[in-house]
C-alpha cells in the first residue's frame, strides 16, 4: 500500500520537475543556426547575426578539395595516399615554366631552382568530389601544400559528372602536351644528334682502326 | 438565417436545410482553421522547449506553415495499400472527424454562446467522441498492416477503458452543479478563481486531476499516445494513410486537443464567466473563454514534450488501479462533503479559498524551480572569454 | 483450459526501416498480441565489408574507414586501430606524451557525445523527444570542439599512427574546460527531466534483466556488462595510453530501480560514465604537457610479419582489432570485434515474453549501433 | 408538407433497415460489425425524434461506443485477420426458418395488441431528472437487482480470466 501512494507521489513530483525544465528551456536562447542567412564560415562572422552558443567553422575545416597547380609537382603522393582513389593524376615530362594557366597568365613556378619540378607537369588532375570522404590524408601527405581542403561544403550539382572536379583545363593540357611533344622532339633530336655523333665517332674509330 | 433565406424565395424546408448546411460549413471551416493553427502552435512550442525555433519560414514567424502543410497533403497521392479493405479504409478518417466535430453542437464558446444548450450536453459530449475510437479501429483494421492493427486495438482498449474514469470523475461537477447541460454547469461557477469548479471542494480537485489525465488518454496525447507510438508502432493506425485522408486524421487529432481544452475549461475552470459589472459583453466572455482554453492547450502540449510514454500494461493499470478508485473516492467523497457542508456555505468558501492559495503556493514553487533551471542553462559555453589559450 | 484455446502467433516484421531500430536492423517477431514470443534478429543490412576493404588499402589509409565502423564514436575507433598498428610495429613507447593526452581528451569527449546520443535515443524510444534534442544540443558543442581540433564534425580521422595529425588549436583547452563546467550541470538537469522520471523508470526497471552470469555467457562488453554489476573496464583492468595515470571510477549497475542488470541499470551506467569522462578530461587538461604530437613515421609503413590483437574501451564496450601482417603495405587480415554485436546476440534471449514496447527499450538500453554491428 | 422531423424519421428508417440488411447478409464478419454501428446510431436517432434525449445518448455511449467496439475487438482477435471470410449467412434448415417466423409473428402480435401512445411530444422536455427519480424511488429494487446481476457477471468474468493464468 505504501508503494501505491509512493508511486502516485513520485509520478507527480518527477513530472513537475521535468515540466519545470522544459518550461525553462523556452526562455533560454535558441541554438538553431538559420544557415543561409547566418554566415557560418568563421567564429567572427557567425557572431554577427547569431545569438546561440555554437561555433562557426574552424580554419582547418575539411571541405571540398582545392588544388593550387602552381605548387603542384605532379608527384602523385596524394593519389597514393587517398584510400578510395578519388584523385586521378596524369603527368608528362614538361617544362612547367613555359606553360600558361587557363586565363592566359603564366603559371609561376616558385620552385624553379628544383630541376625535378621543371621536368614534370600534370595534364590531368581530377578529384571525384562525390567519392571523396574528406579524410584529409592527401592534404597531410602533400609535400608542397598544393592540395588542401577549403571551407566550401555546398556541393549540390545537377549530375554526378559535375562533381568530378577537373583542375587542369583542356587548354593547359593541350599546351602542356604540345610542349611535352616539343621537349620530346628536342630530346629525340638531341638523342638523334648524339647517336649520329656517336656513330660518326664509331665510324671514325673504325676508320682509324682500319 | 432561415428568415433571410425564406425572404429570398425558398420554401421553409429548403431554407432550413440550406441554413443547416451553411452553418455546418462555417463550423467545419472554423474547426479546420483551429486544428491547423494548433498544429503550428504545437510545433513552435515544441521547438522552443527543445532550444529550436520550429517552423518559421512560411509567412511571418511561420504563421502560414499550416496552410502550406495542408496544401501539400491535399496535393499528395492518395495511396490505398494492396489488400486493404478499400471501402472501410476510405471511410475511416471521416469517423474521427465526425466524432470531434459533433461536439461542436454543445460546445460553449462563452457565456450564452452555444449552438444547442442540450439538457444532456455533457453526456452527449462524452458519447459522441466514441465515434473516434470507431474510426481508429476501422483504420487500423482496414489498412491490412499489422502495425496498424496493433495501433487500432491499442486505441480501442485505451479509449474504452479511460471512458470510465473520465465519466466517473465528471459526476463530481454534475453533483455540484446539479445539471448535465454545459450552460448550466458554466453558470454554476463564478469568475473568481476560487469560484471555479476545480476549487469548490478537495474532491473536485481530485476529480479534475483524474478527468484531465483520462481525457489526455482519450485524446491520444503523450504520455498516452500508444495508438500511434512512432517508436513502437511506426505510426499506429495511420501508418498506411497518406495525402488528404492523413490530413483529416491529423486535423481531427488537433481539433480534439481544442475540444479537450474547451471541455476542461467550461466544466472545471469557470468557462467564460465574467464579473457582474461586465455581464453581457459576449465578445469579452468568448475571449476569456478562449484564453483559458489556450492555457489548457499549452499545458497539454507542454506535457507532451516533457513526459515519456507509458507501456500498454502500465496504461491499463493506471486506469483501473489508480484513476478508477480515485474517481469513486471523489464521487462518494463529494457526496459526503456536500451533505456535511450544505448548511454552511461559508465553510465551503473558506475551503475553496484555501485550496486556491495552495495552488498559488505550488505555482510559486514551480516558478522558483524554473528560475533555477534557467540559470543552469545559462552557464556559458563557447563564450568570448574562453578564446584565450 | 489454456491448452484448449489455440492461439495463432502473429508474425511481424520490425524493420529494416523502423523508427526505433536506429539504422537498418531487422527483427522478425512472433507475437501473441503485444507479447513477444520469439524475436529473431536479422543483421547485415548495413554491412559494408570494411574488414575486406582493409586488405586493399594502406595501413594509414584504413584510418578513415575506422571512422565509419562506428560513426557515433569515431575517435575511439581511430584510437583502437592506431594503437593496434603501433603495437604491431612495436612503437608504443615512441608516442609523444602530449599526443597521448590529446588522444585521451578527444576520445573521452567523443565517449561523452556517444553516450549522450545513446541515452537520448533511449529516451526518444520511450516517447520523450525533448531530452533527445537537449542531448543533441550539448553534443553539438562537443562536435564544435572536435571540429576545432581536426576540421570535421563526425568522421574525424584525427588520431593517426604515431600520434595525432596536428596539435590542438590554442583555445581548445580553455573552451573544453568551459564546456565541461556547462555540461556537468546540464547533464544533471536533463537527468532530472527524464532519467529520474517515474514513468521512465517504470518503463526501464525490471525489464530485460541480464544476470551477471548470463552477461558473461553472452559475452557482453562495456556498459552493458557493467550494467549487470560486473566491474570490468579495459581502461582500468588493462590500461593503455595514459589511463593508468588518471584517477577515475568504474560505475556499475546496482539494481537501483528494480533488479540488477535491468534496462535502467544499463542506462544509468552510461549516465555515470559521462560524469567519469568529465573527471578524466579535467585531469588531462591539468596534466597535459607541451611538446611534439607525432612520432616520426614513414609515409608508407610496412609493419613486421606477425599478428596482434589490441583492445580498447569504446563507448559500446571492449572493441578489439586483430591485425595480421605479412610485412606488406596493407593488412593481410583485419578483424574488428565490436560491442554491438554481442549486445545484439543477447536480444533473442531477453526479449522473450516481453511487450513490443519493451523490445524498443531493450534496443535502446543495449545501445546498438547498426554500422558497428554489421561493419 | 414534410417537416424536418419527418425527413429525419424516414432517413433513419431507411438507414436502419438498409444497413441492417448489410449486417445480416454481409459475407465479411467485420464489415457486419462495423455496419451494426450505423444501425445502433439510427436507433438512437429514433429516440431523439421521440424526445428521449437521455436514452438516445445512452444508446450511443453504451451500445455504439462500448458494446459494438468490444464486438469488433473480439472479432478482430478471434478471426484470421488477413482473410476474414467468415460469413454470417448460414441457413441451418427448417429450425431457423421456424424460429424466425415465430419471432416475427410474436412481435407482430405484440405490436398490434399493445396500446401505444401515438403522439409526438411537441416540445423536447428534459427526461433526465424524471428518469433519475424513477430509478432511485419507484424502481429502486429492480434497479438494484440488475446491478447485482452485473456485479456477479463482472466477478465471474474476472474469475474466468484469472483461471487462465
Amino acid at each position: 500500500m505504501g508503494a501505491y501512494f509512493q508511486n502516485i507521489k513520485d509520478g507527480f513530483t518527477t513530472a513537475f520537475e521535468g515540466m519545470s525544465i522544459s518550461f525553462a528551456t523556452m526562455f533560454v536562447r535558441k541554438e538553431t543556426v538559420q544557415y543561409p542567412e547566418v554566415d557560418i564560415s568563421s567564429n567572427a562572422t557567425i557572431a554577427e547575426k547569431y545569438k546561440g552558443s555554437l561555433m562557426g567553422m574552424p580554419e582547418n575545416y575539411r571541405g571540398i578539395l582545392d588544388v593550387d597547380l602552381s605548387l603542384c609537382t605532379a608527384c602523385q603522393i596524394c593519389q597514393k595516399a587517398c584510400p578510395i582513389d578519388c584523385i586521378v593524376i596524369d603527368n608528362i615530362k614538361c617544362d612547367k615554366t613555359k606553360l600558361s594557366d587557363g586565363d592566359g597568365s603564366p603559371v609561376l613556378n616558385r620552385f624553379t631552382q628544383k630541376e625535378a619540378l621543371k621536368t614534370r607537369t600534370v595534364t590531368r588532375f581530377d578529384i571525384n568530389a562525390a567519392k571523396c570522404m574528406y579524410c584529409g590524408l592527401c592534404e597531410k601527405a602533400c609535400p608542397t601544400s598544393a592540395i588542401r581542403h577549403t571551407n566550401q561544403f555546398e556541393m549540390n550539382r545537377e549530375s554526378q559528372e559535375e562533381l568530378i572536379l577537373r583542375f587542369v583545363s583542356d587548354d593547359v593540357k593541350a599546351t602542356a602536351e604540345k610542349r611535352a611533344s616539343e621537349i620530346e622532339a628536342e630530346a629525340a633530336a638531341k638523342k638523334a644528334a648524339k647517336a649520329k655523333k656517336a656513330q660518326e665517332e664509331k665510324a671514325k674509330e673504325k676508320g682509324a682502326e682500319e | 438565417m432561415d428568415a433571410t433565406l425564406i425572404s429570398i424565395g425558398l420554401d421553409p424546408l429548403t431554407a432550413k436545410i440550406t441554413s443547416m448546411v451553411i452553418i455546418s460549413v462555417i463550423v467545419l471551416l472554423a474547426f479546420v482553421t483551429i486544428g491547423g493553427i494548433l498544429t503550428l502552435v504545437e510545433r513552435r512550442i515544441s521547438g522552443f522547449m527543445q532550444s529550436r525555433l520550429g517552423p518559421n519560414r512560411v509567412g511571418p514567424q511561420g504563421a502560414l506553415q499550416w496552410v502550406a502543410d495542408g496544401v501539400k497533403l491535399i496535393l499528395k497521392e492518395d495511396l490505398i495499400p494492396e489488400g486493404a479493405d478499400r471501402k472501410l479504409f476510405r471511410i475511416a478518417p471521416y469517423f474521427c472527424l465526425v466524432g470531434i466535430f459533433g461536439t461542436m453542437v454543445v460546445f460553449p464558446w462563452g457565456k450564452g454562446v452555444i449552438v444547442a444548450d442540450l439538457n444532456v450536453g455533457l453526456f452527449y459530449f462524452i458519447s459522441i467522441t466514441a465515434l473516434v475510437v470507431f474510426g481508429v479501429l476501422m483504420a487500423g483494421w482496414s489498412s491490412n498492416n499489422k502495425w496498424s492493427l496493433l495501433g487500432g486495438m491499442r486505441a480501442a482498449a485505451q479509449i474504452v477503458s479511460y471512458e470510465i474514469p473520465v465519466g466517473m470523475s465528471l459526476l463530481v461537477p454534475i453533483l455540484i452543479s446539479g445539471t448535465l447541460s454545459m450552460g448550466g454547469i458554466m453558470a454554476s461557477q463564478g469568475w473568481l478563481p476560487w469560484e471555479w469548479m476545480v476549487f469548490k471542494s478537495p474532491f473536485a480537485v481530485l476529480s479534475f486531476i483524474i478527468f484531465f489525465i483520462g481525457s489526455l488518454a482519450e485524446a491520444n496525447r503523450t504520455p498516452f499516445d500508444l495508438p500511434e507510438a512512432e517508436s513502437e508502432l511506426v505510426s499506429g493506425y495511420c501508418t498506411e494513410y497518406s495525402g488528404f485522408r492523413y490530413a483529416v486524421f491529423f486535423l481531427s487529432e488537433w481539433a480534439n486537443l481544442f475540444v479537450l481544452g474547451g471541455l476542461t475549461t467550461s466544466v472545471f475552470l469557470g468557462g467564460g464567466n465574467l464579473p457582474g459589472a461586465l455581464e453581457g459583453f459576449t465578445i469579452l466572455s468568448v475571449l476569456v473563454y478562449l484564453a483559458k482554453v489556450a492555457v489548457v492547450i499549452f499545458v497539454v502540449i507542454w506535457l507532451r514534450w516533457t513526459l515519456p510514454r507509458f507501456r500498454i500494461d502500465q496504461l491499463m493499470s493506471l486506469s483501473w488501479k489508480y484513476l478508477l478508485p480515485g474517481a469513486f473516492i471523489a464521487f462518494l467523497g463529494q457526496a459526503a462533503y456536500m451533505l456535511l457542508t450544505q448548511h454552511t456555505p461559508i465553510v465551503q468558501s473558506i475551503i475553496a479559498v484555501l485550496m486556491f492559495l495552495v495552488f498559488v503556493f505550488v505555482l510559486i514553487r514551480f516558478g522558483l524551480k524554473v528560475r533555477v533551471s534557467i540559470n543552469e542553462q545559462r552557464i556559458p559555453v563557447n563564450s568570448p572569454a574562453s578564446n584565450v589559450s | 483450459m489454456t491448452s484448449a484455446l489455440k492461439t495463432e502467433y502473429l508474425t511481424i516484421n520490425m524493420g529494416p526501416q523502423h523508427p526505433s531500430t536506429h539504422g537498418v536492423i531487422r527483427f522478425i517477431l512472433k507475437t501473441d498480441g503485444e507479447i513477444i514470443y520469439e524475436c529473431d534478429p536479422d543483421v547485415g543490412y548495413l554491412h559494408r565489408g570494411i574488414e575486406k576493404i582493409a586488405e586493399s588499402v594502406t595501413w594509414q589509409g584504413f584510418v578513415p574507414y575506422t571512422d565509419r565502423v562506428d560513426y557515433v564514436c569515431a575517435m575511439n575507433s581511430n584510437l583502437s586501430y592506431c594503437m593496434a598498428v603501433e603495437k604491431l610495429m612495436g612503437m608504443e613507447t615512441e608516442i609523444p606524451k602530449r599526443a597521448e593526452y590529446i588522444r585521451v581528451i578527444v576520445s573521452e569527449l567523443n565517449r561523452i557525445s556517444s553516450h549522450a546520443v545513446a541515452i537520448g535515443a533511449a529516451d526518444m524510444d520511450m516517447g520523450a523527444f525533448t531530452p533527445f534534442v537537449h542531448f543533441l544540443r550539448e553534443r553539438e558543442h562537443i562536435n564544435d570542439l572536435l571540429e576545432m581540433a581536426c576540421g570535421a564534425r563526425l568522421t574525424y580521422n584525427y588520431i593517426c599512427i604515431g600520434g595525432v595529425h596536428n596539435d590542438l588549436p590554442p583555445a581548445f583547452l580553455s573552451k573544453t574546460a568551459e564546456f565541461l563546467d556547462h555540461f556537468e550541470i546540464v547533464v544533471e538537469q536533463i537527468n532530472r527531466l527524464i532519467s529520474y522520471n517515474q514513468i521512465f523508470i517504470k518503463r526501464f526497471a525490471n525489464v530485460a534483466v541480464v544476470p551477471p552470469k548470463m552477461a558473461i555467457d553472452y559475452n557482453l562488453v562495456g556498459p552493458n556488462l557493467r550494467g549487470s554489476g560486473i566491474k570490468f573496464d579495459v581502461r582500468k583492468d588493462k590500461p593503455y595510453s595514459v589511463y593508468s595515470d588518471l584517477d577515475f571510477d568504474i560505475p556499475i549497475g546496482s539494481g537501483r530501480a528494480g533488479t540488477l542488470g535491468d534496462c535502467y541499470d544499463r542506462y544509468m551506467v552510461r549516465v555515470e560514465e559521462i560524469r567519469e569522462s568529465i573527471k578524466i578530461i579535467r585531469q588531462c587538461l591539468k596534466q597535459i604537457p607541451a611538446g611534439e604530437t607525432k612520432a616520426i613515421v614513414k609515409s608508407t609503413i610496412k609493419p613486421p610479419k606477425g599478428h596482434v590483437y589490441f583492445r580498447t574501451e569504446t563507448p559500446r564496450g571492449d572493441t578489439g582489432y586483430f591485425l595480421y601482417s605479412d610485412g606488406k603495405t596493407s593488412p593481410t587480415r583485419l578483424k574488428i570485434r565490436t560491442g554491438s554485436f554481442t549486445g545484439m546476440s543477447i536480444i533473442p534471449e531477453i526479449a522473450r515474453g516481453v511487450f513490443i514496447a519493451d523490445l524498443v527499450a531493450i534496443i535502446g538500453s543495449l545501445d546498438i549501433v547498426a554500422p558497428e554491428l554489421d561493419r | 408538407m414534410m417537416g424536418i422531423p419527418e425527413l429525419f424519421f424516414y432517413f433513419f428508417t431507411i438507414m436502419v433497415i438498409g444497413i441492417g440488411c448489410i449486417v445480416a447478409f454481409s459475407k465479411n464478419l467485420l464489415r457486419s460489425a462495423f455496419a451494426l454501428f450505423f444501425v445502433l446510431f439510427g436507433v438512437a436517432g429514433f429516440y431523439v425524434l421521440l424526445g428521449a434525449d437521455f436514452l438516445a445518448i445512452v444508446q450511443i455511449m453504451v451500445y455504439a461506443g462500448g458494446v459494438n467496439v468490444l464486438l469488433i475487438f473480439g472479432t478482430m482477435l478471434t478471426s484470421d485477420i488477413s482473410t476474414p471470410k467468415t460469413s454470417s449467412l448460414s441457413f441451418q434448415g427448417t429450425l431457423t426458418v421456424i424460429a424466425g417466423v415465430t419471432l416475427f409473428v410474436l412481435l407482430a402480435i405484440i405490436i398490434n395488441s399493445g396500446n401505444w401512445p401515438t403522439y409526438v411530444p411537441g416540445e423536447m422536455m428534459p427526461t433526465t431528472k424524471d428518469l433519475g427519480k424513477l430509478l432511485l424511488k419507484e424502481y429502486v429494487l429492480p434497479f438494484e437487482v440488475v446491478s447485482f446481476l452485473l456485479l456477479a457477471a463482472i466477478i465471474s468474468a474476472v474469475v474466468l480470466v484469472k483461471k487462465g493464468d
